[in-house]
């Protein structure tokens, strides 16, 4: 079990925040890019469990898998989008995303008012806290 | 049936088979005095209940009927040639009380096109997001209410299905090998089909159906 | 030194908030020539709270979006429960059923204060309505929030008036589809 | 306690807040003496019902151990004093430093989420008759080290 990498987008598509721990291929785009194209691939996704669901409001996008890794999404209600990419044996992580947004993101970047909600994160309190927290999780492998 | 709805995209991401069984979602019928209690807007070319769920009138319904008159897009077809903006007429007092339907629309044709393309596009984008070298593109995806799989072939043509929660990754995936299987004996080898047209066999169709009432059994016995 | 109850930790606690912001209005105001002006600063003051304070609600009580005005006035009679200490009373429905009142019976904003004949036109706890139209922002819901009655005005309740104006769409960057 | 949370929301917008002042000392001194009348009023409050404090170290014990809970939900970490009326408080998670960072991002920041406090700090004192000069200082993000100068007539 390991994990890939992190990704925090905004309410609107921003990049907030992007980390790796283990990538062995690069998309070959920049940070700003791979980051709209993840945008964009999240919002087709939600709308596409949107219109699939046969129940209102019961089609709600939360991960996929491919030959080679799984991608765990969250939403905050605020629109704070979590993506975390693991190896395809993690089982779905959604109480870990939201713990990380709960416990960690909101005491470090909300909770700081010199860190504004629609631009990159630049407080190292929080990659500390983040870091050590993935370092915790059982699927974490070192 | 646990498998609702089954697609197959070509590989330059057209449509060319759709099976489609999903339940429809029970509509709801209700006369309402003015002003609504909730909010309409139109999302992708349809009204839309966007806030203010009540009664059994669900956010994400759309609405279907107007006085017992269809409404298709943003109109409502009562006779006149284009039919009338159907946000017009409930904002005027004077037209109250109405008598609305509201309910999910089966997919249309073109939305099952248009949703055969999107896919195609997030499967290759998933394949360039991977952060491991080698990766395909989407295989599974967990929707909350229902389930949706895909296999791609090694000629890149795409077999895809929606599914409800109880069906595994392992079972779907040998649902999907065996329908390529059955479009590879079916279609492929049928000498009046064209390659990246609409499938249109009967005997496709035949074994296609059978084969989704495999995926049913075993689940019967558990 | 005796360790006061808990009761009296909230009261002192809630008079930490009251004095404090008594503090902020008289400092605005003498910044500012005109009370609307003033009325102004301490709405934005409000929203850049509640654009915050939203997120700590919603973790705290494992809350998702509303789906209707009724469970918004909900949630916003719980959270002044939590953040404030009182429980203000929702009423006064319109017909369209999304736009209501919130009244609160005590205010602890304004346990001591009198507002002098002068400051008529000032609105004492404009901070509350910044702090909601900023939080229900954050969840998409544009409102209109309105101080209509004023305790430090004659009245005996402070009422908060919340309208729904429209449910605003998860916009995507620039560029995109 | 929940109330708290929302002063701390409050707190955080008055310290990043651009009205108060052209500049940053002028922010800084606006802070501090809200601080420094709300001090006041809080500390007269919280000791209207308690016997008169016999020496003036009962008082900076009041002052780092209730009066700081009351402020900054814990009781700070230690208090010196040279005897002579200089009195230093340590307090290492200081509870409006501690969203910020843990080191020295933010530090040249930090004195405007110090300023509110330490006008706390000195209105207290004001109101428990003691005239002081309160400064502090920050090495590292969220230690916080207060020196309280009891100034004599």
């Amino acid at each position: 079990m390991v994990v890939y990498n992190l990704y925090i987008l905004g309410k609107n598509g921003q990049s907030l925040f992007y980390r790796e721990w283990l990538r062995e291929q690069s998309s070959n785009l920049s940070r700003d890019e791979e980051d709209k194209l993840m945008v964009g691939l999240l919002f087709s996704l939600s709308n596409f469990a949107k219109k699939m669901s046969s129940s209102p409001g019961t089609g709600v996008f939360k991960s996929f898998n491919t030959s080679k890794y799984k991608l765990h999404y969250w939403e905050s209600p605020t629109g704070i989008k979590l993506v975390l990419n693991t190896s395809t044996d993690v089982e779905p992580c959604h109480d870990h995303l939201s713990t990380l947004y709960h416990h960690i993101f909101i005491q470090t970047v909300v909770k700081n008012p010199l860190v504004p909600l629609t631009e990159p994160i630049n407080s190292s309190l929080f990659v500390t806290k983040l870091d050590a927290f993935i370092k915790q999780q059982t699927f974490f492998q070192d | 049936m646990p498998v609702d709805r089954f697609f197959i995209v070509s590989k330059s991401g057209g449509l060319i088979y759709s099976y489609d069984n999903a339940a429809a979602c029970p509509s709801v019928e209700q006369t309402l005095g003015f002003p609504l209690p909730f909010e309409l807007d139109v999302v992708d070319g349809k009204i839309e209940v966007v806030y203010g769920e009540q009664d059994g009138i669900k956010t994400g319904q759309v609405l279907l009927n107007y006085n017992e008159h269809e409404v298709s897009g943003t109109v409502v077809r009562d006779g006149s040639q284009t039919g009338t903006p159907v946000l017009t007429l409930l904002a005027d007092k004077a037209n109250y009380p109405v008598n609305l339907r509201f309910g999910l629309p089966k997919m249309s044709s073109n939305e099952k096109i248009i949703m055969a393309s999107t896919f195609h596009t997030v499967f290759a984008f998933s394949c360039q997001l991977s952060p491991m070298t080698g990766s395909s593109g989407i295989k599974a995806m967990d929707c909350g209410s229902f389930k949706f799989f895909c296999f791609q072939s090694p000629t890149g043509t795409k077999f895809i299905c929606q599914t409800d929660t109880r069906v595994t990754d392992e079972r779907a995936e040998s649902f999907l090998e065996k329908c390529y299987e059955i479009y590879s004996d079916y279609a492929l080898k049928n000498p009046f089909y064209s390659l990246e047209m609409p499938i249109r066999a009967d005997l496709f169709d035949i074994h296609l159906k059978s084969s989704i009432e495999l995926v049913d059994r075993p689940l019967m016995r558990s | 030194m005796a360790r006061q109850g808990r009761s009296g930790e909230t009261k002192m606690e809630g008079e930490l908030l009251a004095l404090t912001y008594g503090a902020v209005v008289a400092r605005v105001l003498k910044d500012y020539e005109r009370t609307d002006e003033v009325n102004a600063q301490l709405d934005k003051m409000g929203y850049n709270i509640g654009v915050r304070i939203i997120d700590d609600f919603l973790a705290k009580n494992r809350h998702g979006r509303c789906k209707n005005m009724q469970e918004t006035a909900e949630a916003i009679q719980s959270a002044f429960k939590q953040y404030i200490n009182v429980q203000p009373q929702v009423g006064k429905w319109n017909d369209a059923q999304n736009s209501f009142s919130l009244t609160l019976d005590t205010n602890p904003l304004t346990s001591f204060v009198e507002l002098p004949a002068e400051l008529s036109r000032l609105y004492y706890c404009q901070l509350f309505c910044g702090i909601i139209r900023g939080a229900l922002e954050m969840v998409q819901l544009e409102t209109k929030v309105q101080i209509v009655a004023d305790n430090l005005k004659g009245s005996n309740v402070t009422e908060i008036r919340i309208s729904f104006v429209k449910k605003l769409v998860d916009a995507l960057p620039v560029g995109e589809d | 306690m929940e109330s708290y949370t929302l002063f701390e929301y409050f707190h955080n917008e008055l310290a990043n807040w651009k009205g108060f002042g052209a500049d940053k000392d002028e922010h800084i001194s606006i802070l501090e003496d809200i601080g420094y009348k709300v001090g006041i009023s809080l500390c007269e409050n919280m000791c209207k019902d308690r016997p008169r404090f016999k020496e003036e170290v009962d008082v900076l014990r009041f002052l780092c151990r209730d009066f700081w809970e009351l402020c900054f939900r814990r009781s700070a970490n230690s208090l010196k004093t040279d005897n002579a009326g200089t009195y230093v408080i340590q307090d290492s998670e200081f509870r409006t430093l501690t969203a910020l960072s843990s080191g020295k991002q933010f530090l040249t920041d930090a004195p405007k989420f110090l300023a509110y406090p330490c006008g706390l700090l000195r209105g207290a004192l004001f109101a428990l008759t003691l005239n002081a000069h309160v400064t502090v200082e920050v090495t590292q993000i969220p230690a916080a080290k207060f020196k309280i100068d009891i100034l004599r007539k």
